[in-house]
């Protein structure tokens, strides 16, 4: 017969307890509210200090972006790739190093290296990129990075590209290059042998 | 509202009709839980109490009967597409469907070797909004939800659908 | 299924259901409320991991692994890092073995905040899970802080570790340590002691110590049953035999040993171990170069290891077969929510379909790891 | 009992099963299958080797014309020691008896090896496809394998439509 | 009131009795269906405000492209009822059509008889039966034969799953809710709810008001056997098991979506309310005030009573998010071994009690 006595007691003694948790979250929600409210506050919350600041971040993962005038068509991105899912197409530079300009090709990178190949294409198809950022090591032009943190100055942090059709995350970084310029570069007429 | 459907003619009556409708539809797009895998995670993580989904009025409904979004998280794969087309025809009308993560958009990291996974959801239901990532953060799937909120709000669904 | 007798009923728990951790079919045989046999079909999330294995190099396979176990991706990469590193003889600087244990320790009360959250959800209280995930949230920042990712990381590499720590990594964790203890407590107030609670858990579903072994159940499943069996104290790797930390086993508190309550108990005293050791790793954490290991061209001797470590689940093994060549031969993952889903079955005959959802939560499985 | 001992209890039990194979290591013993439940039954219940616990079962397929193998991790509780058997099936129709009825969770693993490799394991109550579909074609983790073109009318690969991809 | 005074009222106009009832009877009906409209709304968004502030969270705040839900989310329910009410009610081909179809209205019925006897101030009452008390229990049992009909109708394992559960909870709970509220009968002596309200008037030891709840010990755990099985009755946390979320995916309501859903969930909420009126009258005194000498004017009688109710209700909404959810035979266990027993008891305490102290 305690048993049963005892048995309401506890139930209603460790159910009081419950009840009194969160009473207590309701009346101070003021204090313990940690709800991001996304369209106004952006990540990260700027005011509220959950202990991380932004200017040491070493590394983001968002968008993936190229600055293709830095590319000199090396593809260590491409087999980087655990996914495949960089594609990159190079014609061979008639002279190295020299700017091409109908078609916007920069003969030398900011660091100074010397550029063999024109790149013609290269897609980045982000439906299929799994985020994992192995392909910005490899690069010795640091020229593919993920947009935002330390390279925020340059680019801000993306990662709301969602979109109503799915070749739109197919992101093309090469310059536009006509067929008829593609012939020209791919076999020069033989005047310029002369 | 299927006998309502598209049958009027566009004047000012109907047409504001149209927007206290496509405000109500937007307003308050219940999300069916439809986890597969870790985009189902984070899905959660949006749904708890940093980024609150109930914010937009996102409630979660577990039967696809009341829900009007279905939130396609997660690697679609060839045994699931089945049922992914099934649930998608008990949901009720006016629905929606998100993909989001790389997985259900196309095939995400397993396209290449995955002989067991649907290339994209796409092949099997009508997708709204598209949401890269894997996975997508809270914030990003927020934002795809944000766009097909105004994607429903300028549909007309009573005017008369013109050619 | 046979012919079903007459008043017996085969109830599809389907692929898409609140409460099945993802998508699994259970396909039950009940009589009215009563289960009498229960049969689990999976592979509805099957993603070819082991093939994809077999064509992409040694460091391409990590993303993949973080797939895998998508709750516990530290641990997964921990797990193949030191099975790969065992079977090409990296020694890794004593720093990197200290991140390592520090993201894996992070990682396990991350996936067990999750797992208790959800169990509670199960069981019906909806308020714990929501604790559970904003404090989750707080550990997602420090991952992100660390190496960009919030749930799929790629920062465990064969021979160190992609990204060293930030600035004042340490004053962050130890801040959050600090901010998480009461609140532990605060959870054992409102979900482990309500007696509703406990009457919905103690004595259901209680899996021997026996039938777990020859189930292969491990982890805190097994802990539960009393059996004291983990990878870091047992065959220790890393640098685990280094802390000084104790398991939890199940005890039987409110019923008898190895039923849910003892599974959900034992997850919950692992949480405060696990900031015990982090404690200790974040007070003497020496300096180095983390990427001085990484080998530049990953090239394994032809052979084949197999190493087991503690993933928040159980053993998780790595049966990795290289044949020299970049990429490797054969990659084969034990994953062990598929042995703990396999005793299902056989401990919810005679239990109520509230009482199956109840075993279900507290097996704590990951769908991503059992159909891999 | 360091494997070296286990490898001589197993010698001196079973000689004929023992099979030499040198690009194994000490650690991994290699037998013939046609006394393997036998075997079985002995490791589990032999009191100083006591395998209670089957850690994994891994299908593996040795190459283009070689055989399929199957290897099993079994682990002692008591003894802490582990030893792994391999076995080896010719490939047209690879079999061996199933050990479902020591360890319960041979059971799955048996399932899942099946259908992954189509390796047949006699004497198993209910030995289907557990990951893939029932009415999937092919053994997909075979080194041959090419996968099918559609599956119940949705297509499996991957068609890029979009211009200029490939 | 109102019925009996519209009657008069049509018959000093001319003697057409019959026609004069049907109106009265329609015109008093309207402000109830008001009233159960106006009250789903508010519970509802208040319902997600308190379990939103309950997580740390803040609920719906009306963020979003346009207008969206206004303020802080005021307009949230109100969207979500227009929504509902254009979305496409799907009646399954394999479901007993007419079933199917019958069940939301009379669960609806059910909530909205109830209605027509909650005392809102000595004046504002639909109708004022003599045996106000037994009729509010007898309506409330109507409920579960909706409920069954929707299990049964829409062919679905999971809602005859709840079905049956349901019917056996509510059954069951309606056993410790009459025993628990003969206590109040006792004490007042009649069943009429404006009587049992008027007999709650003055004080008792001194400064407490002469509530029932306050009058002694027994009827003080009467009132709470009655509230919990009130809650069990309108089956919400911890005994919410009909429509379960994590076990059956929506218990009996699954099959059903666009407004004969919303009828559901409107009459769930007019249970709620038909409920927590009930007790409020029975116990804490209807719509007298608790400092009895002062704020007794007709205004201020609604607003005691609203305000009573508004706080039981808050406490059914407080109850389900805390709680975590009983099995159903625990919850048989608990209604049967427990609250019925005790609720015997209480009443022979209550005869006692009075016989000694008058």
């Amino acid at each position: 017969m305690s048993k049963y006595f005892a048995n309401i007691y506890d139930t209603v003694n460790t159910l009081w307890t419950g009840m009194r948790i969160t009473w207590r979250h309701m009346m101070n929600i003021k204090r313990d509210n940690v709800t991001l409210q996304y369209p106004e506050e952006r990540w990260p919350r700027p005011e509220r200090n959950i202990g991380f600041n932004h200017d040491n971040y070493n590394v983001i993962r968002s968008r993936l972006h190229v600055d293709i005038d830095e590319c000199i068509g090396c593809l260590k991105c491409t087999r980087a790739c655990p996914v495949d899912c960089i594609k990159i197409d190079t014609i061979k530079a008639p002279v190295r190093g020299e700017d091409i300009p109908n078609v916007g090709h920069t003969g030398e990178t900011s660091s100074g290296t010397k550029k063999a190949l024109l790149v013609s294409r290269f897609t980045i198809d982000m439906s299929e990129c799994c985020y994992c950022n192995l392909c910005t090591y490899p690069c010795p032009e640091k020229c593919i990075f993920m947009v935002g943190g330390p390279n925020g100055s340059k680019h801000p942090i993306d990662y709301e590209f969602s979109e109503f059709d799915r070749n739109n995350l197919i992101y093309q970084f090469a310059k536009l290059i006509t067929p008829g310029q593609k012939e020209a570069l791919q076999n020069p007429t033989p005047e310029v042998e002369a | 509202m299927g006998v309502l459907e598209n049958k009027f003619q566009d004047n000012v009556i109907v047409a504001s009709l149209d927007k206290l409708l496509g405000w109500a539809r937007s307003t308050s797009p219940w999300y069916f839980q439809f986890g597969l895998a870790c985009c189902a995670i984070e899905m959660m993580a949006s749904a708890a109490s940093r980024h609150d989904l109930e914010r937009i009025g996102m409630m979660p409904r577990s039967s696809p009967r009341q829900a009007d979004v279905m939130i396609v998280a997660g690697t679609v794969t060839m045994k699931m597409a089945l049922r992914v087309k099934k649930l998608y025809e008990q949901m009720a009308d006016p629905k929606y469907v998100i993909s989001m993560g790389s997985c259900a958009t196309s095939g995400g990291p397993y396209w290449q070797h995955g002989y067991h996974v649907l290339k994209g959801v796409d092949l099997v239901v009508p997708v709204d909004v598209y949401v890269p990532g894997c996975p997508p953060r809270p914030e990003a799937l927020i934002e795809g939800l944000l766009k097909l909120q105004e994607k429903i709000q300028t549909e007309r669904p009573l005017t008369r659908k013109s050619a | 299924m046979g012919i079903v007798q007459g008043d017996q009923m085969i109830l599809n728990i389907g692929p898409q259901h609140p409460s099945t951790h993802g998508v699994l079919r259970l396909e039950v045989r009940t009589d009215g409320e009563i289960v009498s046999e229960i049969k689990p079909h999976l592979g509805y999330l099957h993603r070819c991991f082991e093939k994809h294995s077999e064509n992409v190099t040694y460091e391409q396979v990590i993303p993949f692994t973080d797939r895998c176990d998508y709750l516990a991706s530290m641990n997964s990469n921990f797990g193949y890092v030191v099975a790969m590193e065992e079977l090409m003889e990296i020694k890794v600087p004593e720093r990197v073995d200290y991140i390592r244990i520090i993201m894996g320790e992070l990682n396990r009360i991350a996936s067990h905040l999750l797992a208790l959250g959800v169990y509670g959800l199960d069981i019906g209280a909806f308020t714990p899970f929501l604790y559970m995930f904003r404090d989750r949230e707080r550990i997602l920042d420090m991952f992100e802080l660390t190496c960009g990712a919030r749930l799929l990381y790629n920062y465990m590499w064969v021979g160190g570790v992609s990204h060293d720590l930030p600035k004042d990594f340490e004053k962050i964790c130890i801040g959050f340590l600090d901010y998480f203890e009461p609140q532990i407590k605060e959870y054992n107030n409102l979900l482990t002691y309500n007696k509703i609670f406990i009457e919905r858990t103690a004595d259901v579903g209680v899996i021997p110590a026996d039938v777990a072994v020859s189930y292969g159940v491990t982890g805190p499943n097994l802990r539960g049953s009393g059996v004291k069996w983990d990878v870091r104290k047992d065959e220790p790797y890393s640098i685990y035999d280094r802390f000084e930390f104790d398991i939890p086993v199940g005890e039987g508190q409110f019923g008898t040993l190895g039923d849910c309550f003892d599974r959900y108990w034992v997850r919950m005293l692992e949480i405060s171990q696990s900031v015990k050791i982090l404690r200790q790793a974040l007070k003497d954490i020496p300096d180095g170069n983390v990427h001085q290991a990484l080998p530049k061209k990953i090239r394994p001797p032809k052979g084949s290891v197999y190493r087991r470590t503690e993933s928040p689940r159980g053993d998780l093994g790595y049966y990795i077969v290289s044949d020299g060549t970049p990429v490797p031969y054969r990659v084969k993952m034990r994953s062990p929510a598929f042995t703990a889903l396999s005793c299902l079955d056989e401990v919810s005959r005679g239990w109520m379909i509230s009482d199956v959802i109840a075993i279900l939560g507290s097996l704590d499985i990951v769908l991503g790891e059992i159909d891999r | 009992m360091t494997s070296a001992e286990i490898k001589a209890v197993l010698e001196h039990q079973f000689p004929a099963a023992m099979v030499e194979n040198e690009d194994l290591t000490e650690k991994q013993v290699e037998l013939k299958g046609n006394q393997w439940l036998e075997i079985a039954t002995f490791i589990k219940n032999d009191p100083d080797l006591s395998f209670d616990q089957l850690e994994c079962i891994t299908g593996y397929d040795t190459g283009e014309d070689g055989p399929l193998q199957t290897r099993y991790n079994l682990h002692s509780m008591e003894h802490r020691h582990k030893i792994e058997v391999v076995i080896s099936h010719n490939r047209e129709n690879p079999n061996v008896a199933s050990i479902e009825q020591l360890w319960r969770i041979g059971d799955w693993f048996e399932r899942e090896t099946y259908d992954m490799f189509g390796i047949v394991y006699e004497g198993h109550r209910d030995l289907r496809r557990i990951l893939c579909p029932d009415d999937w074609e092919g053994w997909p983790l075979r080194k041959d394998y090419e996968g099918q073109e559609t599956y119940h009318g949705i297509v499996v690969q991957k068609m890029k439509e979009e211009e200029g991809w490939e | 009131m109102t019925v009996d005074f519209l009657i008069d009222w049509f018959a000093a106009m001319g003697d057409f009795p019959v026609i004069a009832f049907l109106l009265a009877v329609i015109i008093s009906g309207i402000p109830i269906f008001l009233i159960m409209a106006l009250n789903a709304i508010v519970a509802v968004y208040v319902e997600r405000k308190v379990s939103a502030f309950m997580m740390d969270r803040i609920g719906p705040m009306g963020q979003g492209p346009g207008l969206h839900a206004g303020k802080w989310g005021l307009l949230q329910t109100a969207a979500d009822a227009v929504k509902l009410l254009v979305k496409e009610d799907t009646v399954p081909e394999t479901s007993d059509k007419f079933l199917f179809k019958m069940a939301p209205y009379i669960i609806f019925i059910g909530a909205f008889m109830g209605m027509a006897a909650v005392p809102f101030s000595s004046v504002l009452q639909v109708a004022d039966f003599n045996v106000g008390v037994f009729y509010i229990i007898a309506v409330g049992s109507i409920g579960v034969i909706g409920i069954v009909m929707a299990g049964w109708a829409s062919n679905n394992k999971w809602s005859l799953y709840g079905a049956m559960r349901s019917a056996a909870q509510i059954i069951s709970y309606e056993i410790p809710a009459g025993l628990s509220i003969i206590v109040p009968i006792m004490m007042a002596g009649t069943m009429n709810l404006q009587l049992l309200i008027q007999s709650q008037s003055g004080t008792v030891w001194g400064i407490l008001p002469n509530w029932i709840i306050f009058n002694n010990p027994f009827t003080f755990i009467a009132f709470f056997i009655f509230f919990i099985s009130a809650v069990a009755e309108t089956n919400r946390t911890p005994f919410d098991i009909p429509e379960a979320e994590s076990e059956l995916v929506a218990g009996w309501m699954t099959e059903y979506s666009g407004f004969r859903w919303a009828l559901f969930f409107l009459s769930e909420y007019a249970n709620m309310f038909v409920v927590s009126g009930l007790a409020v009258a029975g116990f804490l005194g209807g719509w007298q005030s608790p400092i009895p000498g002062m704020f007794d004017s007709a205004g201020w009688e609604l607003f005691w009573f609203m305000g009573k109710l508004i706080l039981l209700i808050f406490v059914m909404m407080w109850f389900r998010w805390t709680f975590p959810r009983l099995r159903v035979d625990q919850l048989m266990h608990v209604c049967w071994k427990v609250f019925i027993p005790i609720a015997m008891f209480n009443i022979f305490g209550v005869g006692i009690w009075k016989l000694i102290f008058g």
